[in-house]
């Protein structure tokens, strides 16, 4: 069947250790072709097998009465009322986002477009979730251009509004930044499209780009931990097309709205390969491939290159027996290629043809089933011991160096790259706590946030990853929805190491400890580990992406100021939360201590009745605390209305402690006088700690008379400046 | 001195403008037109006197900032 | 008002024109592919942003020379008020129905935000309701915004009232801030920043609507 | 047949790339570069056999589609 003789040396190339290798031999009887090699080494990969995580991930709470379509396919689909659906999933392209910015970001937009409108959704928001090394070493500035570049990029060009995001710096990603982007789409509840191939002697149908040489080996790639020498090999890496991608989406929904689609999926890491063991494996049918029918942009391609190829706007279909004219026709309106190139199968098995011979024929099911699972050792991270944490030397320039500083100043540099108002109903632009966009046609609001601090997921798994999916739902409900659900990209080191399975085994314990006790199950994710270079872990950093509901857009909050003479209140206990705080590291140069707990049930609590003042419309102001607690809060509200704050604070706890404390489920609210009486009297009732700390209006920031005391237009100018003159700066 | 510098996508690596235009001129009516590629053309005008001086440091000038050597190629001529 | 809203391969802001038009005029305006150049008579033409052809070569390179593009230069030189939007500007231009070139952005970066302009010639059919109003606000969302002609078209089109809009500050280094041109009858504008966007508050306002109102007035 | 074309700005046309290229080169320590101008080059493979009705119809692909005579001049080699 082959001429390629399979030698050891192959078999590691391939990334199969030998017992992986065996586990071959026994699944085919034989040795494989240099073809069936390469598919298993693609499909028993990290990343296509979640071989170390699938053990840990099935633990996670995935079900509630909204959630139509859990984990296992494409993207996630709840119930969003009203026979309305919402489709979304998070995916890294980490590593050829290093290697390449531009292109590296712009195809992973691409590719999570796909999996979106694979399962017919219109995508109707981008999110992109970033973290780059310090702003100091000599790639950064060079990552994050290309970065945004290439997501606005792409995101600009094929029309979707990319929304927000989060972006963060820190040392522990100098040789691993993460680009996790997500798509949130919208479809019909009657009209959700699945990759299960069904129907022996239905054909199977490829549409969309040609096949190239593109990223080959792309898929063990990216699960291969970096050595210095990597940068030098220079991978093929993918060219986006989001033009052709453009056309695919509209020639893909036109197909959908008749009823030709048995089955689809998009092509994604391991291209053709992984698409049609997906498709046969969940149908639990075999595929023969005719692979000279594969539509070819090189010459002499070679059946491995044509099953590994990670060509990118590509999909696969299975069609009803017959359609296959009126589809061509669609595909061909739209000036993309179409061609059939197989059937369907009673053999349960992937048969490949070409050139009149079996290049390759192997059990779906060791594709699939067989693939190896880990349940890699790991060790617990050790439990921190609380700190003091003291007082800055200096609280206004400390105020002003973490507001005007990396962390939390303004990412508008960012945002304006992106097109985040094309198809007309962005709601709530970037800048708040959540974007807001608009159920086309309703007065319905989606609203999305993603989040993560891994600074306190490296402190505490088990607390970080709560916090993560707590702040999230925080975010959404601090502008009035509802959160339903979340997916999740979860990026950490090399999981042979047990200190890193650890981080990742408490991670995911605490995300589902809290998507439990918020009603906030998980309807997909991506997991990206390897993330390390030269043995330095990232920080484990389990990004959420959260979605929720609101029912009127009218009934929403935003975090700007809008009217002087205002009354500010807090929302939630303040308590001396310092531990791993982003004061304590940015000022201090210290990370050390308890990162703040997070207690589920306060944090519903107070989330509840938050939201139930913005929906009444009592509220139409207001604002999550977080990174750089009350004090940073209070400063975006200030620098979004262009109004200052007067405010003074007790003396239950010192004044740092009172202004940078990270304690969760807090938030600031600004409603009139009388308004704010009332939710006052409304939050005692229900027993929730609130505080009047004073009143909005003027041109300063002030807190207790002269203790902190800035200039609105200070405060703004550093806060917007930042990263435009960290971008101008000379390289 | 002037540099002209070149710069194309290398084999093999896909060129979604080059495609869109050979679609374009077909659609034009242009039959004769198998395949189109697009790159880039820079030129550069230099202060310096010593040739070899010059292409060195045009080289790295490619490969620092015009060209991304990850997916192009680059020829320098001087003149 | 029946209106046409020409789709290209690759445009993407088709769909918020046809929203906005139909809002504002109580009309659907018909679709037309740029396939199907012999579309019916209608009393607005509108070319959307977007990316189309993906911009690629230059942007509105390929669709200037499409089929479709030949009637609507047709239709417009026998005055049917004809619009671009952004990559529909650039359209136009590429056309030569509209003077000039959309360059590159000054800064080379893509630029998406409300900007405010002034409306230098309110006497024409797309600008009469902007009468009496200092400046408007209507994002922008482009790459190649940065307006160019000669110095002799620049003040021909001044010395004219061709001139529609102007960006108050400087954002992609078009020459003289101009933010929109009409032809010399004033039945094509050609526009950079997005009125269809700018529709109703929940938008961020609806300055923008005021554009599609004048139309509608000065049509009866 | 093979045409290789090149795609410049007019002279006195103001040339946002070429400006930027001029900055971050000064920017990298790169101090002997002038001036830098960048422009578009196309390659088409022809299957044209006759080299006058080739030049010539790239002359009109040119002016009809490739270049944008408004501001760009462009120049044709056939090869
Ligand atoms: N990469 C990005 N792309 C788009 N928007 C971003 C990006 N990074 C941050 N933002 C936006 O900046 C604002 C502040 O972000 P962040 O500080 O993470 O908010 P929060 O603390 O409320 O989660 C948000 O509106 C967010 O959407
Ligand atoms: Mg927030």
């Amino acid at each position: 069947m082959t001429d390629v003789k399979i030698t050891p040396e192959l078999v590691k190339e391939h990334g199969l250790t030998a017992e992986e290798y065996d586990r071959i031999l026994a699944a085919l009887g034989r040795e494989p072709s240099i073809t069936e090699l390469g598919i298993y080494s693609v499909m028993w990969s990290e990343h296509c097998s979640y071989k170390s995580s699938r053990i840990h991930l099935k633990k996670l709470p995935t079900k509630a009465d909204w959630v139509i379509q859990g984990p296992g396919e494409n993207a996630g689909v709840i119930d969003i009322g009203d026979g309305q659906a919402a489709i979304f999933k998070m995916e890294s392209h980490n590593h050829p986002s290093y290697i390449e910015p531009y292109q590296g970001a712009a195809t992973g937009v691409g590719g999570i477009l796909r999996d979106v409108f694979t399962m017919g959704a219109r995508p109707v928001a981008n999110m992109n979730a970033l973290r780059f090394g310090e702003p100091d070493h000599p790639k950064t500035r060079h990552l994050v251009a290309g970065v945004v570049e290439g997501i606005g990029g792409y995101g600009n060009c094929v029309g979707v509004p990319t929304v927000g995001g989060e972006t963060n710096f820190d040392p522990s990603y100098n040789g691993n930044i993460l680009v996790n982007a997500m798509t949130v789409g919208l479809a019909d509840t009657d009209k959700i499209f699945y990759s299960a191939a069904a129907g022996v002697g239905n054909p199977v149908v490829y549409v969309g780009s040609k096949t190239g040489r593109d990223g080959i080996h792309g898929a063990t790639m990216a699960s291969a931990e970096f050595t210095e020498d990597s940068e030098e090999k220079r991978p093929t890496v993918q060219v986006g097309d989001p033009f052709t991608e453009k056309l695919l989406i509209e020639a893909c929904l036109e197909l959908m709205a008749t009823d030709a689609i048995v089955a689809i999926q998009d092509m994604g890491a391991a291209g053709l390969t992984s698409s049609s063991v997906e498709m046969a494996s969940k149908g639990g049918v075999g595929f023969e491939l005719i692979l000279d029918n594969v539509p070819q942009r090189e010459e002499n391609m070679t059946p491995y290159e044509m099953c590994l190829s990670e060509s990118q706007e590509r999909m696969l279909m299975v069609l009803k027996p017959g359609r296959e004219d009126m589809a061509k026709a669609i595909f061909e309106k739209w000036e993309l290629d179409f061609a059939v190139i197989g059937t369907i199968t009673t053999t349960g098995k992937l048969t490949l043809k070409f050139k009149g011979e079996t290049v390759g024929d192997m059990p779906i099911d060791s594709l699939v089933d067989d693939a190896p699972m880990y349940d890699r050792p790991w060790v617990p991270t050790p439990k921190r011991k609380a700190v003091t944490v003291p007082a800055p030397a200096d609280l206004g320039k400390a105020v002003m160096d973490m507001i005007g500083g990396p962390h939390l100043s303004s990412r508008r540099w960012i945002w304006e790259q992106y097109d985040h108002m094309v198809m007309g109903d962005t709601i709530q632009r970037p800048g708040g706590d959540a974007a807001v966009v608009r159920v086309h046609g309703t007065m319905k609001g989606l609203a999305i946030s993603t989040d993560v601090s891994p600074r306190y997921c490296y402190a505490d798994p088990v607390e970080g990853g709560k916090q993560a999916v707590a702040e999230t739902w925080r975010n959404i409900t601090a502008v009035g929805a509802k959160p339903l659900a979340i997916t999740n990209c979860l990026n950490f080191g090399n999981p042979e190491r047990p200190e890193i399975m650890g981080q990742f085994v408490g991670c995911l314990d605490g995300m589902g400890e809290a998507c439990r006790a918020l009603d906030y199950p998980i309807v997909s994710g991506n997991v990206s580990l390897y993330n390390e270079t030269n043995g330095t872990g990232i920080l484990p950093t389990p990004a959420i992406g959260g979605v929720g509901v609101m029912a009127d857009i009218d009934c929403m909050a935003t975090v700007a100021f809008e009217k002087a003479g205002e009354t500010i209140l807090l929302i939630g206990e303040t308590r001396d939360e310092l531990g791993a705080s982003l004061y304590q590291k940015q000022i201090l140069g210290e990370d050390d201590g308890l990162p703040p707990l997070v207690d589920l049930g306060v944090e519903r609590r107070n989330g509840d009745f938050v939201r139930a003042m913005i929906e009444n419309g009592q509220v139409t102001t207001c604002h999550d605390l977080s990174d750089g607690g009350l004090i940073a809060a209070l400063a975006d509200m200030a620098i979004g209305g262009n109004m200052g704050a007067e405010i003074t604070l007790g003396e239950t706890l010192p004044l740092h402690v009172q202004l940078f404390s990270e304690t969760q489920a807090r938030y600031l609210v600004a409603a009139e006088a009388d308004v704010a009486e009332t939710i006052r009297q409304e939050a005692k009732d229900a027993g929730i700690p609130v505080t009047v700390l004073g009143k909005t209006g003027g041109d300063r920031l002030s807190v207790n008379g002269d203790a902190l005391s800035l200039a609105l237009a200070d405060v703004r100018a550093a806060h917007e400046g930042w990263l435009p003159n960290y971008m101008a700066a000379a390289e | 001195m002037k540099a002209r510098i070149h710069i194309t996508l290398k084999n093999g690596v896909l060129d979604p403008q080059g495609k869109a235009i050979e679609h374009a001129l077909g659609n034009m009516g242009f039959t004769g037109v198998d395949a189109a590629r697009q790159g880039k053309y820079i030129e550069l005008d230099l202060s310096h006197t010593d040739r070899a001086k010059a292409e060195a440091e045009v080289d790295e000038m490619c490969k620092k900032l015009l060209a991304n050597t990850v997916i192009e190629n680059y020829s320098i001529e001087l003149e | 008002m029946k209106s046409a809203v020409i789709v290209f391969p690759g445009s993407n802001c088709d769909r918020d024109m046809a929203v906005a038009l139909e809002k504002i005029t109580g009309q659907k305006p018909i679709m037309v592919w740029h396939q199907e150049y012999d579309f019916p008579e209608v009393d607005f033409i509108a070319l959307p942003g977007g990316f189309s052809y993906g911009d690629y070569l230059r942007c509105g390179a390929m669709s200037a020379r499409s089929h479709v593009m030949k009637e609507v230069v047709k239709r417009a030189e026998a005055g049917v008020p004809t619009f671009g939007v952004c990559n529909g500007f650039q359209i136009l231009t590429e056309t030569g129905l509209l003077p000039g070139a959309l360059m590159r952005n000054a800064n080379l970066h893509f630029v998406c935000r409300d900007v405010e302009m002034t409306v230098e010639n309110t006497d024409s059919m797309f600008t009469s309701g902007y009468k009496g109003m200092d400046s408007i606000t209507i994002p922008v969302a482009h790459h190649d915004g940065n307006y160019f002609a000669d110095t002799e078209t620049l003040d021909r089109l001044e010395g004219e009232g061709q001139v529609a809009f102007k960006y108050k500050s400087d954002i992609n280094g078009a020459q003289r801030r101009i933010a929109g041109i009409m032809n010399a009858k004033g039945n094509v504008l050609g526009m950079m920043p997005h009125p269809e966007r700018m529709i109703e508050p929940a938008l961020g306002g609806s300055d923008g609507r005021i554009l599609f109102e004048s139309v509608i007035n000065s049509l009866g």
